[in-house]
């Protein structure tokens, strides 16, 4: 393989009208533009790699950031919210000096091109948000759609995806304690697997994303980087799955549960001997996302030598290894005097851990222009760029809307015109096919393939309505997590389809018999561009926040996945809403079952 | 009868967890000079009669469909 | 004195946290050991605990039986001194190790199975089940992936003979286990192998049963009477 | 650098539930005259250097100890 030229700061600046595969990274013309306006000349080819990346719909949500800051102009006032929207996820106040922390997470994409893998790295990646906010992982959940149990593809895909959420979240020893399975033709080219995660940590061990104090070392500790997923970030998750992106498929991640494992381990013990400042994840967009958000919400200036990024393959260039969407990989914030034990407790784990850079100055003027991020590989200069413009600074959307022009037609096409039963037989038979509907029916043979004990602290989980965990190992207090969602209600009305997933959750909390403390969702959504697509997110999120104001219960985080369509078709637009609760006492939970112990109990319908 | 043996390796640019946690036990069990391992499958075939070409272009697209997954592995066959 | 009993940590163990609890609630003091010092701490017992030691990539506990706490624990059992009890992957390290015979292979039904299983008592004998009786019945939950017990003939009737069978699957083994084994000892009683998870089910909040209790609540029954050749014979 | 590949398959009298599994789809995907499938482990050893006799008894027993387990697994070897 012939060595690539370097493209390099200086002959950025030297070569003007360098023709550069912006579009092929998925920018427009204007955004291209932007970003010269920002450097005053052309990007390198490593910064191109990091803009594209960070101005990624993934990364930068700018399509739908107009939309979710109503979660927050509308949140109640709410005292428990110890850190909201906008970290890698919320922090809620449950009592005792105890806070969980919890988000759900879509892995929609790699999913379908690869089932076990790209499921697998779902659980990976949502449990390194939750570690990465200083808390202890302690359960899973997995809601999950998938084309009808006939469909050929359905064959493919689900078995895959169960063995990856069962494979990887077995083997972190993280209990599944609920989730979803729903069937549908609209997810036959697009199944949804959105993975969720809580963790428990106490009030004063809260981390954030952030790197203060120069001098301080960038170290990045856990998997060796690969080609996996690179060009994923903007092409995979982001762009319509078509037989062009299959054809230049980049590498598939493959995931390493054990490796996470020691990673969970490792990072809980670095947190409690206080031996990080600030503490990022390596999720889509790797070390672009990890070194541009650590900066701006820092300094602003940092300084990394990208060539000594430990490699998997060492013909990785620094553009890829900037993409590079490999797992299990996090970067910390060190300082100096406390790097030589840090480097010992990675050493005690297995943890392969290198400090790449460090934390600097930045002038006034810099700061101004959204601080300094500098890189070199082999002493050559490829990145100088403001951070804060990459992670903070992307282009916001307001896209067109449109009621779709058959939302008229589809309202009124009720159920009034389907043939009701004649008699008690037919009336059977009816309800025993909604019986064996995959979707009613027992899911049992998807959530005995979970682990649902591990940790010893599962109070409620399959069969139940919603999960339940004591917190503690010496208390009895706990949380309550339930996720709901339905594409066809949101189709028909995504105002009140949205708040009727909402509502469904937070009574699935309730009935266990903990208060609905605060809400996680992910929006499953087609193509932002198309402007039906975009009036079914602005009337969703408009119900989730106006739902959640009525509730008096704060949105804490959550994730958009946009272009989920086959073609042109979209599928059913689908937030799913997962709600946490906080019960005192986790002895007085309910089952859905009724007690053993009960006779002659009465039943009301409310 | 005849067999047809299939082996299925990772595409070398793929993660290998597997080989590399065997590597890490070779160092600790004081195996030396081991430099990398990657693990991968070996299905052994049966066909009923002679390995003919219609029969071995039937275990290749066996091969392709069920025993390996062309996203991240590759493989190879042999009459033995 | 409460006996001192020390829970291995591998890399990748995962129910180390629950085994130190049901030891606990039994009225234990469990100890915690790391798998990479050849150091029992004096402990009276120990247990190998479940989860995926080094990933399970290769064989499951094929990399954790050469761990340096191996080398100190595996002479001390195989004298008959030292109870040990290994579940789920802590029976394939033992089987790994060949403190126990045969090995522990894929399910069956090539899934991961997590279950709460009715277990059968076939053996008293032994220093993690001397409280039980033989024929009961006990539910704990299974979960594994290669959790079928296999082993050829000879070694399986010679099991039988010995009374080394220590739990069947009551019904029948739902990953495929020869003759329905759940859990073996070894010729002293003091090494079991146990494919379920006891230890899951020593509270009636997050368990399936409290039934799980009675290994660790025998354990000390026995280490209270003596030596573990007493307890063998008088079980 | 050399290559030492090392074959592991189940002992024929020990259960193959994975093979028996792709017999049985054979059969459902229409693969006619697939008799019998057994699948097993391949690792690609690379040690440094070259394998002479001593290597090659190195890596003999690294599958002896660590990649077959022979209670229930059989092995082979060969330089590649
Ligand atoms: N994909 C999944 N992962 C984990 N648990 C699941 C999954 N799908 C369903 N469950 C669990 O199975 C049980 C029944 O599911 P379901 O029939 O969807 O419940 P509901 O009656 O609340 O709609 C619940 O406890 C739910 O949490």
């Amino acid at each position: 393989m012939p060595e690539a030229a370097l493209d390099t700061v200086a002959k950025a600046a030297g070569s003007p009208e360098a023709a550069q595969p912006y579009a092929e990274l998925g920018m427009k013309d204007d955004e291209y533009a932007r970003v010269r306006e920002i450097l005053g000349r052309r990007p390198t080819s490593a910064e191109l790699a990091i803009y594209s990346v960070m101005w990624s719909e993934h990364c930068s949500y700018k399509s739908s950031k107009v939309h979710l800051r109503q979660f927050a102009e509308k949140a109640p006032r709410n005292d428990a919210l110890l850190v909201g929207m906008g970290e890698n996820a919320g922090v809620v106040d449950v009592g005792d000096g105890y806070a969980v922390t919890f988000k759900i997470e879509s892995h929609n994409h790699p999913s379908y091109v690869e089932p076990h893998q790209g499921a697998a790295t779902g659980v990976g990646g949502i449990v390194r948000d939750i570690l990465t906010m200083g808390a202890r992982p302690v359960a899973v959940m997995d809601a999950l759609r998938f084309g009808p149990l006939d469909a050929p593809d359905t064959r493919r895909v689900l078995p895959g995806v169960v063995s990856g959420i069962s494979f990887y979240g077995n083997c972190l020893g993280l209990p599944n304690i609920g989730g979803e399975l729903g069937f549908d033709p609209g997810y036959v080219g697009n199944p949804l697997v959105n993975a969720l995660c809580v963790g428990v940590l106490r009030h004063e061990d809260i981390k954030l994303a952030q790197a203060p104090g120069p001098g301080n070392k960038v170290v990045l500790f856990g998997a060796t980087t690969g080609p996996d997923g690179i060009g994923g970030a903007s092409v995979l998750a982001s762009a319509t799955f078509d037989e062009e992106s299959h054809a230049k498929r980049p590498s598939v991640q493959v995931g390493d549960p054990f490796l996470e494992k020691l990673l969970i381990e490792c990072s809980l013990e670095l947190f409690a001997a206080d031996l990080v400042v600030g503490i990022q994840d390596l999720g889509a967009a790797g070390v672009s996302c990890a070194t541009t958000e650590l900066a701006a919400g820092g300094t602003g200036g940092m300084r990394i030598e990208l060539d000594r990024v430990p490699l998997r393959d060492s013909r990785l260039t620094p553009e890829e290894i900037l993409m590079s969407e490999s797992q299990e990989r996090m970067m910390a914030i060190v300082s100096p005097d406390k790097l030589a034990a840090f480097m010992d407790v990675c050493a005690k784990w297995d943890v392969v851990a290198t400090v790449i850079g460090e934390v600097t100055d930045v002038t006034p003027e810099e700061a101004e222009r959204g601080g300094r991020l500098v890189m070199t590989w082999h002493g050559e200069t490829v990145v100088d760029m403001p951070p804060r413009t990459a992670s903070d600074e992307g282009p916001v959307y307001e896209r067109p809307i449109a009621r779709p022009s058959d939302q008229d037609a589809l309202q009124a096409d009720t159920p009034d015109r389907l043939p009701r039963p004649a008699d008690d037989a037919e009336l059977r038979t009816q309800l025993l096919q909604v019986l064996a509907a995959p979707g009613i029916a027992d899911p049992s043979w998807v959530t005995s393939q979970y682990d649902r004990y591990v940790l010893g602290n599962t109070v409620l989980a399959t069969p139940d309505d919603g999960g339940m965990i004591r917190i503690t190992d010496h208390g009895d207090r706990g949380v309550a997590l339930a996720t709901d969602g339905n594409g066809r209600y949101t189709r028909l009305d995504p105002y009140a389809g949205t708040q009727l997933a909402l509502a469904e959750a937070y009574r699935n909390v309730a009935a266990s018999g903990a208060r609905p403390h605060a809400v996680t969702n992910c929006l499953n959504f087609g193509s932002p561009e198309d402007p039906g697509v975009m009036w079914q997110f602005a009337e969703a999120t408009r119900g989730l926040a106006d739902g959640c104001h009525e509730l008096g219960t704060p949105v804490t985080g959550g994730n958009v996945s946009f272009y989920n369509q086959t073609g042109a078709t979209a599928i059913n637009p689908t937030p799913v809403i997962g709600v946490l609760g906080v019960i005192g006492d986790v002895r007085d939970r309910l089952t859905s079952a009724f007690p053993a112990e009960t006779t002659d109990a009465r039943l009301y319908l409310l | 009868m005849a067999r047809v043996v299939v082996d299925v390796m990772l595409k070398p640019e793929i993660l290998d967890p597997q080989g590399q946690a065997i590597v890490g036990a070779c160092g600790r069990l004081g195996f030396e000079g081991i430099a990398q391992v990657r693990q991968g499958k070996r299905f052994e075939v049966q066909v009923d009669g002679e390995v003919d070409d219609a029969k071995l272009a039937d275990v290749r697209r066996l091969a392709e469909t069920l025993l390996a997954n062309p996203v991240i592995e590759d493989f190879e066959l042999r009459v033995e | 004195m409460a006996a001192r009993v020390g829970v291995v940590t591998f890399p990748g163990s995962l129910d180390d946290r629950d085994a130190a609890r049901a030891l606990r609630i039994a009225g234990a003091i469990p100890v915690s050991l790391w798998h990479g010092d050849a150091d029992l701490q004096g402990v009276d017992a120990v247990v190998l605990p479940g989860g995926f030691s080094y990933g399970d990539y290769l064989r499951c506990g094929a990399i954790a039986r050469f761990a340096p706490i191996m080398s100190e624990i595996v002479p001390a059992a195989r004298s008959g001194r030292l109870p040990v009890l290994g579940i789920c992957n802590g029976f394939q390290i033992l089987c790994e190790s060949h403190l126990l015979p045969g090995a522990l292979t894929r399910n069956s039904s090539r899934h991961f199975i997590c279950r709460d299983q009715l277990l059968r008592v076939e053996s008293t004998a032994t220093a993690w089940t001397g409280g039980y009786h033989v024929g009961q019945e006990i539910l704990i939950p299974l979960k594994s992936g290669e959790g079928s017990y296999v082993a050829d003939p000879a070694t399986l009737d010679r099991l039988e003979a010995e009374g080394r069978v220590v739990m069947r699957y009551a019904d029948s083994a739902p990953n495929g286990a020869q003759r329905d084994i759940a859990g073996i000892t070894n010729e002293h009683g003091n090494v079991v192998g146990l494919m379920p998870h006891p230890e899951h089910a020593v509270e009636a909040l997050t368990g399936p049963s409290v039934d799980g209790l009675g290994f660790f609540t025998s354990l000390l029954a026995h280490l209270a009477e003596g030596p573990v050749g007493a307890t063998a014979t008088a079980g």
